[in-house]
């Protein structure tokens, strides 16, 4: 069984569907999370998002792996109706963009930095500052040193990196409005983005 | 068609975009194209890119258009609702970084002079947080 | 008994005013005592001083009240409101010099954590026109 | 026929019903004025104030004169809607705390100017800057010269003052957003303040 998303629409629908299911899965425990320093939408404002994605499913796969990307960001950024929408949008979009048909694994690395870069353009932020980038950040360096264990190590890693948001201040996004009152609880995106990269490896994972 | 540069007001609530255009409206008339939209694409609470691109079209005006939004998210969705525009037009649209209600309401007074864009934009951001 | 401080919101609009007050009572549910207040005594844009005074009965905390408006008239008519509170409650409720919604959302946010009136007000203010 | 409103309830009601018929006569005026520089609702926030004074005129008429006007000067500031409503119920308000059921030339003066004094605290601005307070001040000053012509001369003087706002650039109010825009235009509230003092004038004249 071929465990490659750039060759068979199979697994990439495979792959869409287990992140789909995932965010929608956890909507709740998202929204917790940003009630307890944001809006307490994100859960919702995901599963309309990846609801979008999955009903897309078959079409979405059906496309070459760049193509894909670039349609489900383009489906997140106009359904999802919170900052997480145009960011995570963001991201695959410029994955879509900037990942050839058949990467190499450099390609591959190269695309994802390119997609975190354009994440923090569009939300004026960076590491640090208690958002999903304290998860796309960190993973993405930890991709770089490769070594053993990848891409397994990179869930254990995104979690960690969402578990360190907790003790950080947010200075982005509505959470911001809370100053030193958003120390102690998990970033909502933070949670997300480490949920989605899971929900990734353990897709390829499986099959491997 | 109308010469002075068009105003958009993006809120979290549509109620909220609504009554702030009911204010502009009250005080410049009908001498500015004027647009609101609000809501997440269910009608909650939040933003959405496709009713912010909307709006933007039906307040065109060659001489530009001035966004105005109120918390993060809908400046978020409203930067890429701009730049999902066409070529043509996203050069001609600004996001005015002022409160939303009394921005809206500076950057209309502005622009029912005639004033350009960029005159539109630093009026409403004479409010902006100090 | 809440020992929050509590937030009023005074638009011209009422439209304005409730999806303020829809915006506020996301972000801090029911810790934050909210009244809001938008129209003139016939109903069309405008603010109406026993609507005020009304609304910070509503609002009413034993910590305070922070008042939050939009336009002049809104602070004019708020300013009267305030001071024909009794002796008694007209020394806890304070007008913000800050935008409407942007400034509820700051307050309502700094009042939910039980900071004081003074406080409230300070953070409603870092918003306030350079 | 006595002119005395402060001994004859006949010509307290006469002058009461004087005012509140000019300013709602003249409500499609001001509201014209108020939409060249400011919102477009001077005339329907007078009107609506003095519509209810109107209905309220015998009960108003028949209380001692400080009683009725801190009466008038309560229903404009519940019933007015706009900035006007708490600057003019604040000038009919402290007439009516300050003027002694029988005043003297001077303390008629003087209650005057202390109403005049708290119509510039409650706006927080002064002659010169395109208000009603552009023609309360300087009535008040030439009332305080006294000699020949008053009351008489007192319209005329009113009616210069609300013309000489025309060149003004407001910085109060609704019409300050217009900044060098509110040039060339009278301001509403001055009109409605020489309107209301006309009737006032003409009203003791009629009689005299
Ligand atoms: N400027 C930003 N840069 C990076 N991430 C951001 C930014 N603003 C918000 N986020 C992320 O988005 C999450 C909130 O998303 P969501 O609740 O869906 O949108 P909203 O904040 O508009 O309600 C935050 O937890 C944070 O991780
Ligand atoms: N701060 C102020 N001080 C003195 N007069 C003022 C002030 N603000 C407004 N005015 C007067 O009130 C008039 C406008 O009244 P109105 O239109 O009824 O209220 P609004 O401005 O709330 O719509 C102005 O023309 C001006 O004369
Ligand atoms: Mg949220
Ligand atoms: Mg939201
Ligand atoms: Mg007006
Ligand atoms: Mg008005």
């Amino acid at each position: 069984m071929t465990v490659d998303p750039t060759t068979d629409s199979a697994v990439r629908e495979r792959l869409i569907r287990a992140i789909a299911e995932r965010m929608i899965a956890h909507a709740d425990e998202l929204t917790a999370l940003d009630q307890a320093i944001g809006d307490g939408d994100h859960g919702l404002n995901m599963k309309r998002g990846f609801e979008a994605v999955l009903a897309a499913a078959p079409d979405l796969a059906a496309r070459p792996l760049p193509a894909a990307l670039a349609e489900i960001g383009k489906t997140l950024v106009m359904r999802v109706g919170g900052a997480s929408g145009p960011l995570y949008g963001t991201l695959f979009l410029t994955l879509g963009k900037t990942l050839p048909e058949r990467p190499s694994g450099d390609e591959l690395i190269a695309a994802l930095a390119a997609a975190v870069d354009a994440v923090k353009a569009r939300g004026k932020s960076d590491a640090g500052q208690k958002t999903m980038l304290d998860v796309l950040v960190p993973v993405l360096d930890d991709l770089r040193r490769g070594g053993d264990g990848v891409p397994g190590r990179l869930a254990d890693a995104a979690h960690a990196a969402a578990q360190a948001t907790v003790p950080m201040r947010a200075v982005r996004g509505r959470a911001s409005f809370l100053g030193e009152r958003s120390i102690g609880h998990m970033d909502p995106g933070a949670r997300s983005s480490a949920l989605m990269i899971e929900a990734v490896v353990t897709c390829l994972e499986e099959r491997a | 068609m109308n010469a002075n540069v068009g105003i958009v007001i993006v809120s979290h609530s549509p109620d909220v975009a609504r009554g702030t255009a009911d204010m502009v409206r009250q005080m410049v008339g009908d001498e500015v194209p004027l647009a609101w939209c609000g809501g997440n694409p269910d009608g909650g609470l939040g933003t959405s890119v496709p009713d912010i691109m909307d709006a933007i079209g039906r307040a065109w005006s060659e001489a530009g258009v001035a966004v105005l939004v109120d918390l993060g998210g809908a400046e978020t969705n409203s930067e890429m609702a701009i730049e999902m525009l066409d070529d043509e037009r996203r050069g001609r649209v600004v996001l005015c970084n002022a409160p939303i209600v009394e921005g809206a309401v500076m950057a209309a007074t502005e622009a029912s002079a005639g004033s350009t864009l960029d005159e539109v934009r630093r009026t409403a951001e004479e409010l902006k947080p100090a």
